[in-house]
């Protein structure tokens, strides 16, 4: 279905070293958020949405798949890391790596149905199952804290095998161990879509009956998309909870789904520098705009609209063409004979 | 009437119209041979604006490039397809009626005379129809439009001989009533049976113009341009 | 020509595909051979294309069966057959339009691995294989000067070549084109044709072609269809001649 | 209890009508125009609030009924010549992306004109009253939306299929370069089209703001029952519109005496069934 | 000294921001008002929650770390109310809400947190008993509750009274949280016959299931109570038309006698030209004990002014006010009232009038709060 610009995979393979530069950039941008904002919690946040927003890229991005159940994953996430943590004393990494295993499981579920249909069936789907799992969150009120959200998550230290690395209760500790784990998340989309396997993915957005006849299961490589996506989503849920020391409802709610999704479109699709760049941009809009008019909301639309109608690629999109156009200047003088 | 100045197409990159020259006078029917890929069909697209072109088309000295399809359309170009083009959600009558217009020379009743087998069917659906039905509710719908000139795009494709038959018999009534003619044809038969004068397009140019008699004693031209089969 | 007499590669008994009531393809026996260069042909909507369908998997014959190189195959998906060495290019370009021609083909290449390319925590690149599957066959269809080049910026001409080198790609047993020279210009009918020669003596080729001369010069087998039936199969002369053969399909007064 | 049952299935044609209503715009833009239209609750939410704005200036509910479509639909022509037409050809992403810019737009503009406080509409005089069954009632004004749903199905009904205009729409969601050849203007069709289907939207607003009064966020929550409806009727069809509707009211308001607090999972839950089971809802076509 | 800052908490965006308009005025106007505290005028900052609980936690814990944020008012989302007040207590600060919660002077309390509104149990208690006692004939109740804790809270303390009063209850229809549609669940009512309607819902469902019923005419059939009202903004929405003979259980009501709200709803109308309703004066009141406090204990120290607002009495809005140090909760009326019939109204917001009113509040073992 969707099939989206800015794609990097077709000339990554012969120019390794553009995506080191991106790498690079990643990192410089990580190291830069919490200098630049007057927070390292507000520099947090955006970092775990980018997260989420790279992990919603693979799926739209390079599957082509749009998916409004992004906010499953990232809830299912949370609550799973958040009840680890308080109920069975595992520790920081082992939280991450049940809201990891947990955020994957659901989302190989929610892929598996979803898949079965295309186009606005499949989006529909998404949507519906979003609306079950908030119901299930809301209704399992004993686990999850219904409405009231799951109250006094710990935030404990980094500590493999009971050795304390780093105590994260500061605010930039904290910072720092999520944007490692950004990073780490980071190099490994990189190496995923320049995997055989992401490369498959992008044939699928491409043409999904040339992919089939070529030889590939597309129904394995979507759910694996899903899969991946779910575990990246998921961590980044649980982030978040240790961030607030809460895990709220809302996290599992469809317009968590939507802010992601918007995030993931505005920063770019179908490129890793994006989600960053989404995340920073809409999470920085609402703080900004929202301490100056309450009617914000109403430029965030405006900004859509924009995007939608002259910037299709999203903010990393615009930042490429004016490269783009730099080069040309750069080379321009050189080579004056090119049409 | 109808003229072609140097018409070229393109989808995409790919070069498909190469500057074609052509015209259709008043009352006349007119082929547009060539072979599989020539550019016949994307010709007469661009005629109805159906396809972006360069270069210079006029019907009776009003300007066509550059307008919409619909403003074409309206001033009496009637294009009938290869695939026909008929809604299968809608019935033969519904079909023939959102095309109907007011004033025209054929009304209902005037093309369910001349295609009686459309009467019979006039309820059924338009995905029903067989492929000789589907045609002739094509260039029905094409007359009631009020066109002044009809362009036809391999109307006997596919069909059964007894068919091509009665559609030959109807071109000829609908020449014989002055509308002018641009007809699409692989099927030498038909073309010889009714045109006034014949283009043979290749590779997106006219290379041969011709009235019917000269064509008809150039076999040489024949076997050079047209010959797919052996 | 001589008589083929290779083993034989695909079998079809009975094969038959309706849609609704329509039987687009009803009761098609066809015998491939190995080594042989096997054509269908017949008017449109003939059935030649759904019959290819039907032999690569993406639609389920509603009867009859289809065996390829000993194994009954009727019920896998178009995927596993890949990867038994069956291969097609589409009648209408089926490329991945954005993406590099060079990709193009390591993709095909790759999807002759199946399930294998789920690895997603290894680089492309250590897969070395597929690379240089892409780029002989670039070189075999002379698109060295585009590899680089998006699909979807090819001449139509050089996409059809690319269609059918997607093919080559998964070093099939069996090839099966359709209508490869649809809609080229005729400057690159003639490389296409040398190409299908080609292919012939190194694959088994199944071909659905209009144009006659190539279909003439190069079939060892030619089965006529019509009507979602067989009309007549034999070798080109044969069929040339056959009187039904030219009533339905080649025609009486000769294509104009 | 059995009473209960019997009633509640008329309680929920009742509300299955005012989601035919609210949904059978959605579907008629995305059959012709293949438009996934994320921004239909917004142009309800303004329904709405014409309504409330002119009951409260005129006190005439009546004219609310007429001013409303007409200000909606002129809205969404408006819209749908800046911004909706250049986006037809884009991918589904792109006009859900759009629509909700409108969405939210429209929403927040709701809150500058009117406040962030809901507004209620009164329920117009002569039908104040209820009728009763035993110990059960049903007010008027319900009837009378069951009836105007009613009509005003039946008369889009003739428009789609006894006009020239609806068989031209039908025929252009089938074809429209074909519509074009004959000589109509497809474009303004099509904005035509939009404006009718939104218009759509704009009359359950009207209409359901005696029922729920008009709040800004009432927008979101229509949108989601009127996907349901279309997506189990089958995207783009008249009667899936109509049986999708009057299914969901009746499943949702059964539910409510049988499991009350899953009324409105099941909708959804009912979705995803449907969609799993029949890959193009009821009525679909693929 | 420092100046003295005081961060209302409140929801100015999104999908609550009708309350958080209304609620910024009353911290606006308290600090604005207020004069001079420790030697220097008081400051108020906005944080606005966007409706989400998860922005509302960042942002406080922003304003912590980096404005050294201590005072906090507001929140209206119970679960953003439960979560800013663990972290603004972690911080050491002060935190007031008015959200409907128990748990925040229950089972999730704490010595930092602090709440104007009465819980659910003096809410049924001032609502529920004294209708029974007006209507010693009324013997047949019917319940509509939102599943969740909050409509389980108000619930089970209905269910108590009934059993104590010999109540028949008839039935109880739960609804989700995402419902807006209640002509089924009013059929149930309708199907049981009831005296009464108890309604346990609150906000926009409230209104719906309100107007819903109007339309249906059960409000000449049964007598129909909605116990957690929002108050005048919530009843200016629905008008006259549909709260007419209505009993409405609310926090707060303008036209309570007491000086310091006559002194309030004067200086609202001065101010803002509207009459004070629910939101203004909770926020009001929370921003003002929280300067109180600070000037009582002479110094903006968290511990010192938690000491000092821990069982303050103060002139409030609905008379003497206690906070009470067992919980911290504020112990303050509740009211009963009767929306009026237009006709009967003296001006366009005096749409209902006070039946009675009075202060229930678990007391002793009763108190779920252990606090530390
Ligand atoms: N939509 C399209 N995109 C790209 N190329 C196209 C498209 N349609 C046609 N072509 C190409 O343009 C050329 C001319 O096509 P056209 O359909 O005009 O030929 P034609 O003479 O009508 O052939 P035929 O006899 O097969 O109908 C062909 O090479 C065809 O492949
Ligand atoms: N999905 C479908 N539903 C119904 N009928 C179909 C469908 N696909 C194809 N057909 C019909 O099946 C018949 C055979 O079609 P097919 O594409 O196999 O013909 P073909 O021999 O390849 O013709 P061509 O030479 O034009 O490519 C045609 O009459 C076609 O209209
Ligand atoms: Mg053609
Ligand atoms: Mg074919």
């Amino acid at each position: 279905m969707a099939h989206l610009s800015s794609d990097t995979t077709a000339s990554s393979i012969r120019n390794p070293r553009i995506l080191s530069g991106i790498t690079l950039a990643a990192l410089a941008a990580v190291i830069i958020l919490p200098v630049v904002l007057p927070s390292a919690t507000l520099a947090t946040e955006i970092v775990i949405f980018a997260m989420a927003a790279l992990a919603c890229n693979l799926l739209l991005g390079y599957t082509g798949l749009l998916s409004f159940g992004q906010a499953i994953f990232f809830g299912t996430g949370a609550y799973l890391a958040s009840l680890a943590m308080i109920h069975l004393d595992i520790g920081l990494i082992g939280a991450l790596l049940i809201a990891g295993a947990g955020g994957a499981l659901t989302a190989a579920l929610v892929g598996t149905l979803a898949i079965r249909r295309t186009g606005i069936y499949f989006v529909m789907l998404t949507l519906a199952f979003t609306q079950l799992a908030y119901f299930a969150a809301y209704t399992l009120s004993d686990w999850t804290g219904g409405d009231n959200g799951l109250l006094d998550v710990p935030r404990p230290p980094l500590a493999i095998a009971g050795i304390v690395l780093a105590d994260l209760s500061s605010p930039l500790a904290f910072y720092g161990f999520v944007a490692a784990i950004y990073m780490a998340m980071f190099v490994g989309a990189r190496r995923i879509i320049n995997s055989p396997f992401g490369s498959t993915l992008v044939a699928i957005r491409e043409n999904t009956d040339r992919a089939a006849a070529v030889g590939y299961d597309t129904r394995q490589f979507k759910i694996l998309a899903f899969t991946i996506s779910g575990a990246l989503t998921g961590i980044a849920g649980a982030l978040y909870a240790m961030l607030l020391n809460f895990a709220p409802l809302s996290n599992i709610e469809l317009p968590m789904s939507e802010n992601i999704l918007i995030m993931t479109i505005i920063g770019g699709t179908g490129s890793l520098l994006g989600s960053i760049l989404g995340s920073a941009g809409i999470v920085l809009l609402g703080d900004w705009l929202s301490a100056i008019w309450p009617r914000w909301h109403l430029l965030l639309g405006v900004a859509l609209i924009a995007v939608v109608i002259v910037m299709r690629g999203g903010l990393w999109g615009g930042i490429e063409g004016l490269i783009d156009r730099w080069r040309q200047r750069q080379s321009g003088s050189k080579a004056e004979d090119r049409p | 009437m109808l003229t072609l100045d140097d018409v070229h197409a393109y989808y995409g990159k790919s070069h498909v119209l190469e500057g074609v020259t052509m015209e259709v006078r008043a009352g006349e029917l007119v082929t547009l041979l060539g072979r599989n890929g020539a550019g016949k069909t994307t010709t007469l697209r661009s005629i109805a604006g159906i396809t972006t072109t360069t270069g210079r088309i006029s019907f009776d000295n009003q300007d066509l490039r550059g307008r919409e399809p619909y403003e074409i359309a309206r001033r009496g170009v009637a294009l009938v397809q290869e695939h026909r083009g008929i809604f299968g959600v809608l019935t033969v009558e519904e079909n023939l009626k959102i095309a109907l217009r007011k004033g025209g020379r054929w009304g209902l009743d005037d093309v369910y005379a001349m295609f009686p087998r459309l009467r019979e069917r006039r309820r059924n659906g338009g995905r029903a129809l067989s492929g000789g039905e589907q045609q002739m509710l094509a260039m029905a719908r094409a007359l009631v439009n009020n066109p002044r000139i009809l362009l036809l795009d391999e109307p006997t494709e596919g069909l059964a001989p007894v068919i091509v038959d009665e559609i030959v018999r109807i071109l000829k009534a609908i020449r014989e009533s002055g509308m002018p003619v641009l007809l699409v044809e692989q099927n030498l038969a038909v073309c010889e049976a009714l045109a006034d004068r014949h283009y043979i397009l290749e590779q997106g140019r006219i290379v041969y113009t011709g009235s019917a008699q000269a064509f008809k004693a150039d076999r040489a031209v024949r076997d050079r341009y047209l010959a797919l089969s052996q | 020509m001589t008589a083929p007499s290779g083993d034989i590669l695909l079998q079809t008994t009975g094969l038959e595909l309706a849609y609704g009531a329509f039987k687009a393809v009803d009761g098609v026996d066809l015998t491939v051979r190995q080594g042989t260069i096997h054509t269908i042909i017949g008017p449109n909507g003939a059935g030649k294309t759904t019959t290819f369908h039907c032999l690569t998997g993406e639609r389920r014959p509603t009867a009859g069966r289809v065996t390829f190189d000993g194994r009954d195959i009727t019920n896998r998906p178009p995927e596993a057959r890949v990867g038994l060495g069956m291969s097609r290019s589409f009648q209408i370009t089926s490329l991945f339009q954005t993406l590099s021609v060079r990709e193009n083909l390591r993709l095909a290449a790759q999807g002759r691995d199946g399930a294998r390319a789920l690895a997603f925590w290894r680089p492309v690149t250590s897969r070395p294989d597929h690379l240089k599957v892409a780029d002989e066959i670039i070189d075999r269809l002379q698109l060295g000067g585009r590899a680089h080049l998006p699909a979807g910026e090819l001449s139509h001409g050089q996409q059809r070549v690319l269609e059918v080198g997607m093919a080559l790609a998964a070093r099939p047993k069996l090839l099966l084109l359709d209508e490869p020279t649809s809609g080229m210009g005729i400057d690159d009918i003639p490389v296409m044709t040398r190409l299908i020669g080609e292919l012939g003596r190194d694959y088994t080729v199944m071909l659905i072609e209009h144009n006659m001369s190539i279909v003439m010069s190069i079939s060892d087998v030619i089965t006529v269809m019509h009507q979602g039936r067989v009309l007549v199969e034999g070798p080109p002369d044969l069929v040339r001649n056959d009187d039904r053969v030219r009533s339905a399909y080649l025609g009486e007064a000769g294509a104009c | 209890m059995l009473n209960v049952y019997l009633f509640q299935i008329l309680n929920g044609l009742g509300l299955g009508m005012i989601y035919f209503l609210i949904s059978v715009g959605l579907t008629i833009i995305f059959g012709l125009l293949n438009f996934v239209n994320f921004a239909h609750g917004a142009f309800f939410l303004v329904g709405a609030y014409v309504c409330y704005t002119a009951v409260s200036l005129t006190g005439n509910f009546w004219l609310a009924l007429v001013a409303g479509p007409l200000v909606v639909g002129a809205i969404a022509w408006v819209t749908e010549r800046a911004l909706i037409k250049r986006v037809y050809h884009l991918p589904h992403t792109f006009q859900i992306l759009i629509t909700l810019g409108i969405a939210l737009i429209i929403q927040e503009s709701a809150i500058m004109i009117w406040g962030p406080v809901g507004k209620s509409v009164p329920v117009p005089e002569m039908l104040r009253g209820v009728v009763r069954f035993g110990n059960f009632a049903y007010p008027e004004y319900r009837l009378f939306m069951i009836a105007f749903a009613a009509v005003i199905g039946l008369a889009l009904w003739l428009l789609l299929e006894r006009t020239r205009f609806g068989a031209l729409v039908r025929a252009g969601s089938e074809n429209p370069e074909q519509v074009a050849l004959l000589g109509t203007n497809i474009y303004r069709l099509f904005s035509l089209t939009f404006a009718l289907g939104v218009a759509l939207a704009g009359i359950a607003g009207v209409l359901s703001a005696p029922i729920r009064g008009a709040h800004p966020f009432i927008g979101a929550e229509v949108l989601g029952i009127a996907f349901v409806v279309v997506v189990i009727g089958g995207m783009g069809s008249f009667t899936g519109a109509l049986v999708g509707s009057l299914l969901v009211g009746l499943v949702q308001s059964l539910m409510t005496s049988l499991w009350p607090q899953g009324a409105s999972l099941m909708i959804y839950g009912a979705m995803a069934a449907v969609i799993l089971w029949r890959p193009y809802g009821l009525f679909g076509r693929a | 000294a420092d100046p003295v800052t005081i961060h209302g908490v409140k929801s100015m965006s999104g999908g609550f921001a009708s309350y958080g308009k209304f609620a910024e005025m009353g911290s606006k106007l308290a600090v604005g008002s207020y004069g001079d505290v420790l030697g220097g005028p008081a400051s108020y900052k906005t944080i606005d929650t966007e409706g989400n609980a998860g922005k509302a936690v960042r942002k406080v814990q922003e304003a912590i770390q980096q404005d050294g944020a201590r005072f906090f008012n507001g929140c209206t989302l119970s679960s953003s109310a439960l979560a800013v007040g663990k972290e603004v207590n972690q911080a050491g600060g002060v935190f007031m809400t008015p959200a409907g919660a128990d748990e925040l002077t229950g089972s999730d309390c704490n010595p930092g947190t602090f709440r104007w509104s009465v819980p659910t149990y003096g809410a049924i208690e001032q609502t529920v008993r004294p209708l029974i006692e007006a209507m010693p004939n009324a013997k047949r109740w019917y319940t509509i509750t939102p599943q969740y804790v909050f409509g389980e809270a108000l619930l089970a303390n209905a269910k108590r009274i009934f059993a104590e009063k010999g109540i028949e209850h008839v039935g109880n229809s739960y609804h989700s949280l995402q419902e807006q549609e209640f002509s089924g669940y009013l059929t149930n009512a309708m199907g049981q016959s009831p005296d009464v309607l108890l309604i346990l819902n609150f906000g926009g469902q409230s209104s719906n299931t309100l107007r819903q019923a109007v339309n249906f005419g059960l409000k000449s059939q049964m007598t129909i109570l909605l116990a957690w009202s929002a108050g005048l903004d919530q009843f200016q929405e629905l008008g006259s038309d549909v709260i007419e003979d209505v009993y409405l259980g609310a926090q707060y009501w303008h036209q309570v006698e007491s000086p310091m709200n006559v002194e309030l709803v004067k200086k609202v109308r001065e101010a803002y030209g509207i009459t004070a309703n629910y939101p203004l004066a909770a926020d009001y009141i929370g921003t003002k004990v929280i300067l109180d406090a600070i000037k009582a204990a002479g110094s903006t120290d968290g511990a010192a002014v938690r000491k000092a607002l821990s069982g303050m009495t103060y002139e409030g809005p609905t008379g003497t006010e206690t906070v009470r140090a067992e919980d911290h909760q504020v112990i303050k009326d509740y009211y009963l009232l009767k929306g009026k019939a237009a006709s009967a109204r003296a001006d366009d917001d005096d749409l209902a009038r006070i039946v009675s009113s009075g202060r229930s509040f678990p007391e002793g073992d009763a108190i779920a709060c252990k606090m530390a």
